[in-house]
Parts: C-alpha cells; structure tokens; sequence
C-alpha cells in the first residue's frame, strides 16, 4: 500500500516539476482546500452529507497520490448555518490558513455571503446547491454543481408541465401551492409561467409560512377547488406533512407532486414509504439503469457504509453524489492545467466538459451548467418503511428528461384512505 | 378564497385538533412561568427531548411513543425536581431569577439543543404508530388520527393535572403559591418544596409533549426554538395562571391559524397569531382568563 | 407542659433602618399578652421577627412548646410554622383565587395537623358558622369581616400552641372588632392557646388581655403586669386615652 | 425602603463618572488608533472581519442594555430592531441607493420609531409580559418582511457592495471603521445616559417602579426615551449588515443568535454600568469567533451555552459584579 503510493506519488511529481519552482518543498506541503460547511442549524443535514463526500474524494485522492504530486488537505469550519459567520471563515481560510483552493458551503445564503471575499481574491469558487446565485455577482470564476442551468426557476417545473401538457384528456386546472422561503417561492414562480405557457389554468396559488404545523386546512382549501394538478414547491417537514394531509383529507388529482425538497432523503422517504406512491417529484439522481455513470454505484456503496457513524442521511442520493462530482471536476481541472493558478483552473473549466459520477457536466451561462438536467420522477411500487428499496431500480422511475427516461408516466394519483 | 361551509368546519376542526397540541406544549409552561413565575424558556427544548426520547424507543425497541414518553415522564420529573433545586439555590436565593434566571434557561436551551443534535444528527427523525396514517370521515369532516391523538392527550393531560391541582393537597399548594408564597409559609408550607413538585411536573409534561409532536411531523433538533413565542403566548393569552384559559387560548390560536391559512392564505397565519397576542397586551394584559 | 414565647433584647429592621431596638417581651403558657402601639411602631416587625420573616440583629427568640425549649432565631418561617406557632398575618394573607374550604386545608400543611383536617375543619366550621355558608366561595370575594374569620380559622387549622395575631381589627366595623375579639377569646379557651396579639384597638384588647405591652419608636415603652396597670398607665393614656 | 438605593444607584453613577466624558472620548479615540493600525499590521482583512462581528456585538449589546441592563426591561425582539435597520438598508440600496454613511442615521430613525412605537404599546406591561410582547413584535415584522417582495420576501434579497471606496484600501476596512464608530458612539451614548438623569431615574424604576412613581419620576416618558435610544442603536447596528454579507434573507435578519448574544454578553459582563455589555461582547464574541475557526463543529454552540451558564451561575451580576464583590471582600 505504501509502496503502491510512494511510486504514484512520484510519478506524479514528476509531471508538477513543470510548472512548480520548487517541487521539494511542493512535495512536503500538502494543497488545502478550504470551505465553510453548515454542520449545525437548518442546513446541517445536507451540509454534514457533503463534507462526508469531500472527504471520501481526499481520502481517494490521496490514495492515489494527491494532486500534482501533493497530499490534499480539506480545511473547513462550521459556518453554523448563518451567513454572518462565513464572510469572515472565508478571509480566515484564504489570508490564515493560506488555502490553496476554495469551494462553497451547501446552499445558497453562505454562498452567496462567501462572493464578495471569494470575487476579491479572485479565487476559482466551485459551489454547491446554490440557487442562482451568481445571477447579480456575474462573477467568470464561478460555477455551480446542482444542474439547473441558466433558467433555474423554471427547471423545477418544466417536466411536470410538460408531461401534463401532453396527457389525454389534457388537465385544465392546477393548484400551486408552496413554502415562503427562498426555493418555494422560486420554484412556484417558475410554476406559475410554466403553466401560463402549458395553457393550464391556475385556482389556487398560495405560500405558508416554514414552521406551518397542520397541512390539513391548506389542502382540504385546495381540494375545494377541484385542480386537476397540484403543483408543491416544499421543504423537508413541509413535504412530509404535504404528503400526509393530502392522503388524510383525500385529495385526489391527475398528478400531484413537483418541487418538493425532502423526498430526496432517505428519512423521508423511509417515513412516507407507501404515501408516496405516484407521487412525482424533481430530483437529482435516482437509481435508475439510465443514470449508471462510471463510479457513481462505488462512491454511493462507500458512501453508505460511512453514513450511518457520520449521522447522515444514509442513502446519499440528492447532494452527495453532486459534492463528490464538484471535486472530480476541481480534480480535473487541477490535473488538466497543472498548475493551481485561479484564472488558468477557471478558464479550464469554462472551456472543458468533465465526465464525473453524475455524469458529464459542462458549464454555461454565469457558471451553471450548460444545459439544464433537472429529473422529474415518479414513485412506483413502495412496500412497507424499508429504506433498502430505494437503493433499487424501478422505485423511483424518472419520467422526464426523455433521454434518462426509464419510464411512463402513471395516472392518476388517487390518496390512500386508511 | 371562496368561503364554504365545508371548508369552514373544516378548518375550524383542524384549529382545535391543533389547539389540543398546543394545549399539552402549554401546560408546562403555564406552571412554571404563569403559576410560579420561572421563565424557563428552554420548556421547548425539553418538549424536543421528549420527541427523541419517543422516537428512539420506537425505532429501537419498536415501544409506542406514547407509551415511552408516558414511562420517560417519570424520571424527567425527577430531573425537573433536580433542576429547580440547583436554580432555586443558584439564583432564585439570591434574588436574581429575573434576568439572570432568563440567561441561564437560554444557556440550557442551547445546552440541549446541541446535546440532541450530537446525540441523534440532524435529520428529521420520526416514528411509526398504529394511528398515523389513518382518518376518520364523519361527513364532510375529516380527521387524521395523527391529529385526534394529540388532542385527546392533550386536553387529557391539561383535565388531569387541573384535577391534581384541585384535589390533592400539594395541588392546592402549588396553586397557592402562585398566588402568595409568603402566606403559603405562613401556614407551614415551604414554597420551594412546592415549586420543586410544580417544576417537576412542568418537564414531565414536556415530555409527554415531545411525543405528539413527533406524532405529528418529523422533527430535528433545532425545531423547538419555533415554539417559544407561540407556547408563550398561549400562556399569555391564557392569563398566565388559569389552565382553562390555557385551553382556550390553545384552541384560539389553533383555529385562529387554522381559519387564517385557509381563507386569507397560510403566509399570514404566524402574524395574525401573535398580532392577537400583542392586542392583548396592549389592551387587556391580564390576558383572557386573567384576574 | 407549658407553651411560652421570650422574646429578650431583640433589635431588627430593614437594610440601614432599625425598626425594633432592644425589645423584651413574653408571653407565658396560656397567656394573652396584647402589644400595643399605634402604625410605624414595630408591632408587625416583632411578628416577624418571631416567624422569621425578618432576622433579628440581635437578641433572642425562644419558644417553648409542650416544655421543649426552640431557639427561633435562624429558623424558616415554615419550620417555625411546624412547631406549633401559627400567625394570622397583617392584611390576612389568604389564597385569594382559592375557596374557603382549600384556604382551610392548606392551614392544616404541618405535618401533624394534617392527619386531623376533618376535625380541625369541623371544628372551624363550628366556631364559624358563617365560614360554613360560603365554604366553596373564592376567598377574595369575601367581605372584610369574613376574610378575617377564615385568617383566623386557617390559623387554627395548623393546630398551633402559640397563635400570634397580628391586628385582627383593621379594616373591619367596630361591631366586628368586637366580635372578632369575642371569637379570639372564646377559642384561646377553647383551645388552651397561648396568644400574643398587636392591637390598635386598646379598648378591645384590654378586653381579653391579660398583660400588655406598649411600644413606641420600636421600643418597649412601658410593660404592665395587668389589664389595670396599662390602663393606668401614663404611655397608654397619651396614646390611647387622649389624656394629656 | 426605595430611597437609600436610588441613592445608593445615584452614588454608583457618580463613583463611575470620575472619568470624565473628555477622558472617555480620547481614550475610545487612541484605542481604536491603535487597533486600527494593528490590524492593518497583520496584513489580512480577515482581522477586520472578525473585529467587525465582535464590534456589532459590542454595539448590539450596549444598545440592548440601555432598556434592559438599566431599567431591567428585558427585550427579547433585538431582532426586530436589528433587521428594521438592515431592511432600511436594504430598501435604501434598491431605491435612492445613498452612501452607507447616510443610510446608517435613517436606519437609526426608523428603528427608533419601531421603539417608540412599541414602547407606547406596550411599557404599561411590567417584566416578563413586556419581554413577551416584545418576541412578539419581532415575528409579526419578521412574517410582514416574508410577504414583502419589494425587499426580497422570503427569497432573500442581493446587496452589491459598491466597487470603490474612498480613503479606504478594501471594503472590510471600510465596514471595520464604520462598525468601530458605531460601536464607540453606542458606549458613549450608553455612557452618558447612565450618568444622567435618566439613567438615575431608569435606576430608580428598576428597583422599584411603584415606589419611583409615587416619587415622582417620569416613569413612562423615561422608558419611552429608552425604547426610542436602544431601538435606535440597534438599528443603526443592523444598517451595515446587508453589504457584510451580501445576501439577506428573514431568517438571517431576523437570527435568535442575535437575541441571544445580545442579552448574553450583557448579563455576562453586568448589566449595571455601560462596561459590562463592552466586557461581555469583547470576551463572548471573540471567544465564538475563534471558537468557529477551531473547534468548529457543533461542540461550538455547546461550549456557547456551557460558558454562559457557567457564568450566570458562578458570577450573577456578570463579571463586572464579580470583581467588584472580590475588591469589597479583599477590603
């Protein structure tokens, strides 16, 4: 093992001589990545998952002997889920700890406050899961792992429409209904064009507050006015209770579902089981034949074996995957320019389309990917609580985009009444 | 929103299903803030302890959570005597419960929030029971049991501990020191004992709480700090000492939330909520049921 | 098996103000001893001192109970309470949002009182008809006279040796007080009290007076051995007599 | 039983100021010199970020403590106040877009009114019930920004901070500077009130209010006053927020953290001069910070709450009372 090492890592070397003044001192000093991560408050759950993947990827890394020749290092603080605390992480991390390379937390407000210390170094700034948040910074040095591409508002809903455009006998009504935060919002605006465009007729179009504790008054309001479609831009406890209460009061409709945050998880999922049968809902991966990229079933049973003691989300199918792919891509970069010059690793991947475990990315527009690819599945054939199934095909079957397709759409959504 | 009678009892039911929940997060903190004047605001922290509890016994040992948080309720009694005793010697001895006793309740609340969070993670965590799922149908009503539940317990354990409070001896006391400590030692009575009982009870109740929470919606650490302003002015609202009042105020804001996030849309449920409680201060303070 | 209260050089106030300076005053086994002086004089303060409400400065405080000696001084009000020595307070005290009837067991919260409740209620009831009408009313919205009763009867339900009153007259109409007074006397026999009374009223408590005591600027300005001797006495008559 | 301690408060007031306001001016005036030029010294702007957490504490901390250290009503909505500057901020920004020199005094206008306002409602309550109406103030503001989309409802709004700033070789400097004078100008506010009439007054009412008023001191007009200032302060705290982080959604402008370490770091330093809330935010914040980049994982917020208890429980009247206690007993 370490021999096995030693000879990749001086193979390696070999190529940073090149470009590096003094490669001896390069070999002992490892290259620090630096971010900060939510560990705690609302974004923990997704941020504890991401900093699992980062270190699966350094970990890999550095088995294979490191970048140019040199160990990686992750550096990260607990931003605490408040953005008050990442303006001055990411001044420590860079101007401190000299870190050679900066990604982004989870999600968008501590991306978002990361910009201005990011822009100002002119750091290369990878991040995650941020909801067009170089819409105003227009920053040329930053580029975004969750594939909603340029237009993100409307990807969220532009399958469902679709597909709901095209059923026989078409919908004519929908009802939009979701939380009054950042995604729901915006997921619901999207919405609202799309089914302008689709010629569907909106009847209800409502916001509840995060922390709404009884879902049953808001869906028995929407079941009065017979929508053909329900349209959900949720978060976590939101979507679980959505759920609940629409089986409770027996809403029934051609498709419900859409935006719904949360569902992607294991706990979820798990908890909802056969409630979400027929559900449809936008999601990033699934296990499904047509998303088989190279490494992605490796990173995820590896990933799975360490969920449980890192208390995290145990299936690992929504940001995992995504954070794993952002250092892939940062991997190729570094390896592609050899050198980590922020301008050089930036224009590279600008210019580049990267094959990672999520499949192959290019980047576009203000740094979100090239195209959109944004699925929209659909629940099929739960049984029972058991959080296994979901690790198989044919669960959650993606309906839309067609060239991931693996499956028809069902019709209708009919609620379970116990 | 068009308004329809369907609708509107609809709504009004799901307020008070919801109210029966709020009935059982307030009851706790009507006895120690109403009756014996102790802010502890960490009460939601101990309503979340009491959600894990419920939800580790149910995924461990497959225990109902209601049986659990029922069994759990006994030693967070004693832990409760426990904690009044180290802040009664702390800070209530030396006079400086007011601000100093608010800061050490927020010490805790933080405290145990993190303890859970190190504990169980930061996902949402929930359990399994025989009557989440299912719904009743009386016409155009319908109700989830998910819901009935806590509203049975709810209001079950607000009429047992008024019944305690009115029956026995030591309910008699921990009425009466709340309204005079001093007279309660004048009769022989030690208004620290009493407390103590009182205190005790008040986590117990958290407890219990926990578990309908968690029946009703999955939770994660940090979620009770959501409850602090609404359990508050329930309390308020109520008139600090009356545990009918606490009913009725819970009942209040369940339907007044209810009625709100169906006809005048969900977003402004929370404002409307806490407007009522702020026209209440401002213009009967002494709450609904005060004196 | 004598039940007295000696109260020897006691000093006490609140925080810089002294209060009571060197004050000497006793109440021997089946006593009514009457402690005179007008508001501001430190009659409630001694009552305090007693209950320990207030901690003397100095001096002694010592009970006897059934023959046994009690230092009073550092004990709580409830133990004090628990050994048999019962005060009916200024302004009465009572549990306003409670009924008669809860006022009155709580009286009974020693622990050797509460064994008997029934009787000691029965016997209240007894004393106190009127208490008896209006046993599941709220004690707040009682009248002036009646709340005085049911002070007097919680008192009493702690089944005390010593019963320490603290001005049963204010507030009430003169034919009250002198009811009031009446009632006292009638259970110190009944009952085999040993009583220490602060009265305004001089003319009602030397009705059932044995000894008294005048104080004036927190100090003992004149003991009298009888009835007589504090109605001939100078202090009382420039007090209370309007004899110059 | 009131009169020998609004003495005894008065007394303290005075013993206080034996440092003259001169002498207070040019000592706050040659610190922050010198810390300015040491910071400048590391060379790194993180030092000014990280001094710029703390100065807001110090700032938010005093601000609070005119209301809740002096006249013990405890306010539980900082956070009202606070976002009320960050949204007049942030309205500013996306409509007259005025320097942030300018925006800081409005933001302070409008807060204070929030105090004024909320004092007239409700300080006829006493203790808890005021600090309840308070929480409530600040989710009623908090859901009225959620359903306002002019500044970003519950989206969350951009601010751009602006390219160039004269005198000023970075923009964190800038931010550390107007912070360092935001925060100098609070103590010396929280100062002087203390050594006047109204803080005697406040003094008098937080002893004993009942017993103030039959003295006759203002007790309403003096709490409005107090209200009106603390809000003020609070706001003109929060105005400079929006261009530290960027981005600024409800939950972040609203923040039970800051509540938190608002009313913390004053019972930590003690409440009863204008040196405890500068003693508690210097130490609790500086310790958070440093406790962020080193131990950084949810131990962080553990060791917050640890400190805090361990504080109140051990030294009540916060460390100021402390040593004080100690000084007496050695004397």
């Amino acid at each position: 093992m370490t021999k096995l090492t030693r000879r990749q890592t001086l193979a390696l070397a070999g190529s940073a001589v090149a470009t590096l003044a003094t490669p001896a001192l390069a070999q002992t000093s490892p290259i620090k990545i630096g971010f900060g991560m939510a560990l705690t408050g609302g974004l923990a759950g997704g941020g504890k998952a991401a900093l699992l993947a980062y270190q699966i990827w350094a970990e890999e890394v550095n088995a294979r002997g490191g970048l140019l020749g040199r160990k990686v290092e992750l550096v990260n603080y607990d931003d605490q889920s408040n953005p008050a605390t990442v303006p001055a992480i990411y001044t420590k991390l860079l101007d401190i700890d000299k870190v050679d390379l900066v990604v982004s937390g989870y999600a968008t407000v501590p991306t978002a406050a990361a910009m201005p210390v990011v822009m100002q170094k002119g750091k290369v700034f990878l991040s995650l899961f941020a909801l067009a948040a170089n819409d105003q910074f227009r920053y040329d040095r930053y580029f975004q792992m969750q594939p909603n591409g340029p237009e993100a508002k409307f990807e969220f809903s532009r399958g469902y429409f679709n597909l709901a455009q095209n059923l026989n006998p078409k919908p004519k009504t929908v009802a939009l209904v979701g939380a009054d935060a950042e995604f729901g919002v915006l997921a619901l605006e999207g919405a609202r064009e799309n089914a302008k465009k689709a010629g569907i007729k909106i009847v209800y179009d409502r916001s509840y507050p995060p922390n709404t504790m009884d879902f049953g008054s808001i869906v028995r309001a929407i079941k009065a006015t017979k929508p053909d479609l329900l349209f959900i831009g949720s978060y976590p406890p939101d979507s679980a209770g959505m759920i609940r209460a629409i089986h409770e009061v027996g809403l029934d409709a051609t498709m419900v579902g859409g935006g719904m945050i949360g569902l992607q998880f294991a706990a979820l999922k798990q908890q909802l089981g056969p409630l979400l049968n027929n559900v449809v809902c936008y999601d990033l991966y699934t296990p499904e034949p047509t998303m088989n990229f190279p490494g992605v079933v490796e990173f995820l049973k590896k990933y799975q074996e360490r969920a449980e003691k890192a208390g995290v989300d145990p299936l690992g199918l929504y940001i995992p995957p995504f954070a794993y792919a952002e250092m892939q891509i940062l991997e190729a970069a570094v390896n592609g320019v050899k050198s980590l010059d922020d301008k050089k690793l930036a224009d590279y991947i600008r210019a580049n389309s990267f094959s990672t475990v999520v499949g192959d990315i290019k980047f576009g527009d203000r740094g979100e990917w090239a195209k959109p690819r944004i699925l929209l599945i659909q629940y099929r054939g739960i049984v029972g609580n058991d959080v296994e199934q979901f690790k198989q095909a044919g669960k959650q079957v993606i309906i839309d985009p067609p060239q991931f397709k693996s499956g028809d759409l069902v019709v209708p959504f009919e609620s379970v009444k116990r | 929103m068009t308004f329809s009678l369907d609708l509107f009892s609809n709504a009004i039911v799901s307020g008070i299903l919801l109210g029966g929940f709020y009935c059982a997060i307030a009851v706790g903190i009507t006895i120690v803030f109403g009756m014996l004047d102790i802010v502890n605001i960490a009460h939601p922290a101990f309503i979340m302890t009491g959600g894990f509890i419920a939800y580790f016994a149910n995924t461990q040992f497959g225990i109902d959570p209601l049986a659990a948080c029922a069994i759990a309720m006994i030693p967070a009694y004693y832990l409760g005597r426990l904690l009044y005793r180290f802040y009664n010697v702390a800070f209530e001895k030396r006079g400086e419960e007011s601000l100093q006793g608010l800061a050490f309740f927020f010490g805790l609340l933080f405290i145990i929030e993190v303890a859970l969070l190190l504990i169980f993670g930061v996902d949402y965590r929930f359990v399994e029971a025989p009557y989440i799922g299912p719904t009743i149908e009386i016409g155009f009503i319908s109700i989830p049991w998910r819901l009935l539940i806590p509203l049975i317990v709810g209001l079950g354990l607000v009429l047992v501990i008024i019944a305690f409070l009115s029956r026995t001896f030591i309910g008699k006391a921990i009425l009466a020191v709340s309204q005079d400590p001093l007279a309660l030692r004048l009769v022989g009575g030690s208004p620290v004992k009493v407390k103590e009982v009182a205190f005790g009870l008040s986590i117990a109740t958290a407890i219990l709480a926990g578990a309908l929470l968690i029946i009703i919606q999955p939770i994660e650490p940090s979620f009770g700090r959501d409850f602090i302003g609404r359990v508050f002015c329930i309390t308020v609202l109520g008139g600090m000492t009356s545990l009918p009042g606490t009913i009725v105020a819970s009942m209040i804001l369940g339907v007044s939330e209810s009625l709100t996030s169906t006809f005048l849309g969900p977003s402004w449920s929370p404002a409307i909520a806490f407007g009522l409680l702020l026209i209440t201060l401002a213009v009967r303070p002494v709450g609904i049921f005060g004196r | 098996m004598g039940n007295s209260l000696s109260i020897e050089n006691v000093s006490a106030g609140y925080g810089s103000v002294t209060v009571l300076s060197d004050v000497s005053v006793h109440a021997g086994d089946g006593e009514t001893v009457v402690l005179l002086g007008t508001n501001g004089n430190g009659k409630t303060t001694l009552m305090r001192c007693i209950t320990g409400q207030v901690v003397p400065s100095r001096g002694t405080i010592v009970a006897e109970i059934d023959g046994e000696r009690h230092n009073l001084i550092g004990l709580s009000t409830e133990e004090i309470v628990d050994l048999g020595i019962s005060l009916v307070p200024e302004g009465r005290r009572l549990f306003p949002r409670l009924t008669v009837e809860e006022n009155l067991t709580l009286g009974a919260y020693r622990q050797s009182a509460r064994e008997r409740i029934a009787a000691s209620m029965d016997f209240c009831f007894e004393v106190f008809p009127r208490l008896k009408e209006r046993r599941t009313q709220l004690a707040g919205s009682m009248s002036g006279g009646e709340q005085q009763m049911l002070a007097l009867a919680r008192a009493l339900m702690a089944s005390p040796k010593i019963l320490l009153i603290d001005e049963p007259s204010v507030g009430l109409a003169p034919i009250l007080v002198a009811r009031m007074i009446d009632k006292i006397a009638e259970l110190k026999t009944a009952l085999g009290l040993t009583v220490m009374m602060a009265e305004q009223n001089f003319e009602q408590a030397a009705r059932i007076a044995n000894r008294g005591y005048v104080l004036v600027h927190g100090q003992v300005a004149f003991a009298a051995d009888s009835v007589d001797d504090l109605r001939n006495s100078d202090v009382v008559r420039r007090l209370y007599l309007g004899v110059g | 039983m009131t009169s020998p301690s609004i003495t005894a408060s008065g007394a303290k007031a005075r013993a206080s100021s034996s440092l003259g306001f001169p002498l207070i001016l040019l000592i706050c005036v040659v610190s922050s010199a010198v810390l300015y030029f040491g910071l400048s010294q590391l060379d790194s702007s993180y030092a000014f970020l990280a001094a710029y957490t703390v100065l807001q504490f110090v700032a938010l901390a005093t601000a609070w403590n005119i209301l809740g250290g002096y006249a013990g009503y405890v306010n539980f909505g900082v956070a009202a106040f606070f976002a009320t500057g960050v949204y007049t901020s942030v309205i500013i920004y996306k409509t007259v877009q005025w320097p942030l020199l300018v925006t800081i005094p409005v933001a302070a206008a409008a807060a204070g009114l929030l105090g004024l306002g909320m004092g007239y409602l409700t300080l006829r309550l006493r203790g808890v019930f005021f600090s309840i109406a308070t929480l409530a103030l600040a989710v009623v503001l908090n859901t009225i920004v959620v359903n306002w989309s002019f500044v970003g409802g519950s989206r969350g709004v951009y601010v751009m901070r602006p390219q160039e700033i004269i005198l000023f070789s970075s923009y964190e400097r800038y931010l550390f500077v107007v912070m360092l004078v935001l925060a100098i100008g609070s103590v010396l506010i929280a100062r002087t009130i203390e050594n006047s009439w109204l803080g005697r007054g406040l003094a008098a009412l937080k002893d004993d209010e009942m017993a103030a008023e039959c003295a006759g001191v203002p007790s309403l007009r003096m709490k409005l006053i107090a209200t009106t200032i603390s809000g003020a302060l609070l706001g003109a705290a929060g105005a400079p927020f929006p261009f530290f982080v960027t981005y600024v959604d409800p939950p972040t402008a609203f923040s039970l953290s800051i509540a938190v370490n608002a009313i913390a770091m004053p019972l930590i330093g003690g409440t009863a001069t204008w040196l405890g809330p500068v003693i508690g935010a210097l130490l609790l914040g500086t310790f958070q910070q440093i406790a962020t980049v080193t131990i950084s994982s949810a131990l962080n917020l553990l060791i917050v709450g640890v400190v805090l208890v361990i504080f109140i429980t051990v030294a009540p009247n916060g460390i100021i009372g402390f040593v004080k206690d100690l000084r007496e007993k050695r004397r």
